[in-house]
């Protein structure tokens, strides 16, 4: 009984976490905000360190690793905030491999030539699909469909976190966009890898409000005192810590169920999203207080993690559409859905 | 007990009610906080003042109706639930105004009241300063006297300082006696922020919109008519301010009776059981809020005062508003990080997020329920 | 507008207060736990400060008074732990006065001579059963019965609260017992008053474990400070006080709508239950958090009023049946039931 | 990673579970702080002893297994599920152990080891004081040198002694150098409460019964044999017997996962929806629990330390624990006031609330993660 991340993860993670620190400064979120794409130069530099491609197959120029290593780089996404659609094209990946893997996407999207965009039953909202060079798209039907940008009518959504460039798709399927059918089982899947990787990010997030907050508490003086000394500042943050400490594990465990497609996994993947939600949901409400009116604003760093925050906790299935599913298969009063509404 | 609104009472409400339902614009105004909706907040001020309906718990003559506190919140339960702009004069009506009437002289009164009421001239609080926090005795903007031109020269650096960036005149607290400690020393100023030396530092919140400002001053003259109260009594002064800010005015119970019905019937259009308890926890204290006004509002009318009350106040509602804005974010559900355009449960949620933060922070406040109200030795 | 009581229901209230704090002291109330019966020589004192008469009509030597003024005195009788049968032999007194007005119950209550239980639909326990002169019975399909405990079959139950003499009641109704038909609306309303009076004596519970805190807090030194200094602790108890400033006018002005019958009664009685009972859930676990281990004894007093405390806030419905009643009435998405289910 | 457990662990896992099965009473013990329940106790847990499940972990030679950790987790988690009864030696065998085995001369483990294990002697902790509350280094009870006899004459007085009532030996610290200022010159004694000197004075707990006692030492001889590690060296040994109390030993994960799966079944019985997500909640959280343990163990395994760590596992559990029993009272309706005889809610909800007050309470807990593992500077 092994819970934690073999040394190989970690070095891999720790190569990710120090590209990001280097190449994923607020200033380039920002940067993000203001562009209508936050797909940027950056993104081939990701493909360089193998972050593009982590779920490619090796035969197509990825890394061939599946979601505990995804989890692992998340996280540090998460930590800065990395606006491009990692998450997304490793969704999309997942479903080329099983799919269309000799559509050239894969070996593309490893490269960092390409980005995907995706869009699964129930969902509504598709990241950067205007930017992305390919969506693929699964129907409540079962049907699954690649298509391009031009295919669509999209019309641009504005979220809480700018720099998440949203649409609603219209989208019409046809026979030369057609890819598989009967897939409903593998788009279910994809919608847990998307929800735990909304799940790693928001740990990464926690992470980081509590580490910016922390430094704030002991810095800031007020009547003579660090107000980190505060009763008060500290019950706050140490409830940030006790939340993310207990969400990691969680998070850890639905990665190896879902690597592993044990029965449990869904179920897994839905605590995964409900704690780490939670964990940045306080620590967004708590470190705003303990910043005070400096951290309400738009020139304060805290306020783009904080939005990253709301966004995640609500993309991918929100904690109560995550708890219904948990209900029904702990307390079998409803059928479990097979993949969270939206 | 009479929880019954008497005939006049309910007159009242229906003419309310009736100008507000024909007078409400029917599409949202842009942001207060952008230039081109702080122009149209202010045109509804005037609207709505030359209806005499913008200060209706004022005198006459300043064009209010001398209302009554149960009329005032029978307004403001009506103009919540018309979904009516929210108030571009707020910091001054409700915050500066009551200081100005028990402390201004009548040439003040008669000087600034009615353009305030008006929209004419927007006020802007000057109270936290960057190193003050929100400790309002450690001010280190000082006034020096200047006999010459009979008043004063205003220099610092005020922080937070709510629609400053459009506004045209601030009131807020300087040193007049630089060797006096703490709350000693102080003095009142209105400050009009066209004057040479002033420069504003439009400071975006949340919401991306500029709310507030950073005020600089550099050598700023105020004349002495421009001087609220007497010379360092400002503290006295404005201890009676912040008793507005934090106590009934600025929150009235008809603010979240509105949004909290406005979410029952966001929960009807689309029900998540899920979110059942979160929507009638929201719905029960928003009407808690209105029987525990109706207490205060009992108390002052028998004669009694508020005082730390106001704490238990603050930390209640600022937190339901917290809670209430983010139940409907997750009935929203996918939608629930977008911006909804009318519905405007997102930017309500931004703007509820200040709530537990300014007018002191809900934990100063919960220590002052402790202290004052419970009696508990000072936390140290 | 006015939402506060009278000066002549103020001036009641603190005559009742007085008696409560000379004669229920503590050590009377744990005479009542070593006791077969809470119901001791206080009664008839009770009486004659007119409060066992307080809903009985004048014409039958009560003070003809109605649900405003009980739910004042039961605050007190909430404040001081008081043990007897009071709330139900007021809801007892309410069902005599319009069913039975002439079976001589009224009078005897009001002079002391007699206390009542109580059991209503749904409810399977009821109080003093064993030792009450009388028992209103109200069975689901309309008919009240008044019956004596030779009538029924008790089986005593341990409550937490051991001043609270629990039986389950086994009756067989008979002709002789039944005093009427189709009685459902007086017994919901009746169930209300009994959910009105716990929510009334919660808030008086509420206020004696702050005060008593609030004591401890001051005088208890550890580490050269009094341990109210500390902020976890002063943000414990302002919680408290929150919670118990905001349910008070709640209270109020369910008394008030019940007292006349208002449409809105029933849910302003489900809010009053549900906001009472959760100050009374925080004070007794934030009280007993700042006395600490003390505070966990039996030799301590605070666990007379923490267990009150949990009883009543179970009693009559408890928050997740209120809470329901509101959202059906609310929300509309179940049929309101016309009376709390227990 | 790696969450399955070998075919040799699921070996263990059968092989206690069958026993277990076979051996757990029908009916729930009396409570062990009753006399009744204290011997019923002790003479299950001789029968744990004998059959070599009473201290898994120990060596051999004193009655154990020498179970790892995992090990020791499966059997924490068969012995729970199985609803087997609470351990009345667990003060000895749980918290004082781990100090006597690393402390401790062969001849005192010898002597004193295995009939703790074999529950013929219940050990009683003497850590808190009267006026020291939770700060031990404020102990005053004092120890004086007999060198005539070769030992020690102990004074004072110990509080809250869990088992102090029925327990015959008491663990703890004197001071030893009455000059030394608060944590120096504390020695660690194990005391024999059957000696001249000693008064117990028993304490109802919340349930009624004397789960812990008063101890009152007059002039108490003890043995220099029964000095715990060197003279004025007891707050070293204290502070890893501390961290055994707030650590892995006391709180293994099935402590909280049988209850969660009680609850469960007790929720299907007769679903309460508007309690769904908290009986939902309680699952989850003692399943978090759990991971989060498996956390801990295996950096255990790799050599690293819990350290302060183990302040929010104190909080987590603590908590959780009130909040599993505060659900399932509200599951059982009218009858949550009850003593539910075997169902054992209410008993297991008076038992939870001592959690967030004893070991350190949660207050200081959260001011220990603040300032030890966020590294803030201390509250004052």
């Amino acid at each position: 009984m092994r819970l934690a991340y073999t040394e190989d993860q970690e070095l891999f993670r720790d190569t990710v976490r120090d590209f990001l620190a280097d190449r994923c400064t607020t200033a380039d979120v920002r940067a993000a905000w203001a562009a209508d794409t936050a797909i940027s130069a950056r993104w081939v530099e990701l493909a360089k360190v193998g972050v593009t491609g982590i779920v490619v197959p090796e035969e197509h120029d990825g890394l061939g690793m599946g979601d505990e290593e995804l989890a692992a780089v998340l996280v540090e996404a998460g930590r800065a905030a990395l606006p491009e659609p990692l998450l997304e094209s490793a969704v999309a990946a997942g479903l080329f491999a099983e799919f269309a893997p000799d559509a050239g996407w894969l070996a593309e999207i490893a490269a960092g030539r390409a980005a995907a965009s995706v869009l699964l039953p129930g969902q509504r909202l598709a990241v950067e699909a205007a930017a992305a060079d390919v969506l693929v798209i699964g129907l409540a039907d079962g049907d699954l469909h690649v298509a391009t940008p031009a295919d669509c009518v999209l019309t641009a959504q504005r979220s809480v976190d700018r720099s998440r460039k949203l649409f609603t798709v219209d989208f019409t399927p046809t026979a030369r966009t057609l890819v598989a059918s009967d897939t409903q089982r593998a788009l279910a899947r994809a919608a847990d890898r998307g929800a735990l990787g909304a799940a790693a990010q928001l740990l990464g997030l926690t992470r980081r409000m509590l580490d910016t907050t922390v430094e704030y508490a002991k810095q800031r003086v007020q009547r003579g005192v660090p107000i980190g000394s505060h009763q008060s500042v500290q019950h706050h943050l140490a409830n940030v810590l006790i939340k993310l400490e207990f969400a990691r594990p969680v998070v850890l465990r639905a990665a190896y169920s879902l690597a592993r497609d044990l029965p449990s996994a869904a179920r897994d993947v839905s605590m995964a999203k409900i704690y780490a939600g939670e964990a940045a949901d306080l620590a967004a409400r708590n470190c705003l207080q303990v910043h005070g009116a400096i951290g309400y604003t738009e020139e304060h760093d805290l306020h783009l993690f904080m939005k990253r925050a709301w966004a995640l906790g609500t993309a991918w299935g929100d904690a109560g559409v995550h708890r219904d599913r948990i209900a029904a298969d702990l307390l079998g009063d409803a059928p479990a859905p097979p993949t969270p509404a939206f | 007990m009479d929880l019954e609104f008497t005939e006049q009472e309910q007159e009242f409400r229906r003419e309310a009610r009736a100008w507000l339902t024909a007078n409400v614009p029917a599409e949202r105004l842009p942001s207060m906080d952008t230039r081109e909706g702080f122009e149209a907040h202010r045109a509804w001020e005037r609207k709505l003042f030359d209806a005499r309906w913008a200060v209706v718990s004022w005198p006459r003559e300043y064009g209010g109706r001398e209302a009554g506190l149960t009329e005032w919140l029978i307004f403001e339960e009506e103009y919540y639930r018309a979904g009516a702009p929210g108030r571009v004069s707020q910091n001054g009506i409700f915050l500066f105004a009551p200081t100005l009437f028990e402390f201004g002289t009548r040439e003040q009164q008669d000087r600034y009241l009615p353009a305030m009421a008006a929209g004419e001239e927007i006020w802007v609080q000057g109270w936290s300063e960057p190193e003050a926090g929100s400790d309002l005795a450690n001010v280190r903007s000082r006034a020096e006297r200047d006999e010459e031109r009979g008043g004063w020269r205003l220099s610092g650096q005020k922080i937070w300082s709510s629609r400053g960036t459009w506004g045209h005149r601030l009131f807020g607290l300087f040193r007049t006696d630089p060797q006096a400690q703490r709350h000693r020393g102080l003095t009142y100023f209105m400050v009009d922020l066209a004057a040479e030396g002033v420069t504003v530092r439009p400071i975006p919140q949340l919401d991306g919109e500029p709310g507030f400002a950073e005020v600089f001053l550099d050598d700023v003259f105020v004349p002495d008519a421009d001087v609220l109260g007497g010379v360092d009594e400002g503290w006295k002064i404005m201890i009676a301010t912040t008793g507005s800010e934090r106590g009934l005015n600025l929150r009235s119970p008809g603010r979240f009776a509105a949004p909290a019905n406005r979410l029952i019937e966001l929960y009807k259009r689309d029900p998540r059981p899920a979110e059942r308890d979160a929507v009638v926890r929201a719905w029960m204290d928003a009407d808690a809020y209105r029987l525990f006004t109706f207490g205060t509002v009992t108390k002052l009318q028998a004669g009694g005062a508020i005082g730390a009350d106001s704490s238990i106040n603050k930390v209640f509602w600022s937190e339901m508003d917290v809670e209430l804005h983010a139940t409907a974010l997750r009935l929203l559900g996918e939608a629930g990080e977008l911006d909804d355009g009318d519905g405007g449960w997102l930017d309500g949620f931004l703007f509820a997020l200040g709530g537990p933060i300014y007018a002191g922070t809900n934990e100063i406040q919960r220590n002052t329920i402790a202290e004052r109200i419970l009696g508990l030795p000072r936390a140290k």
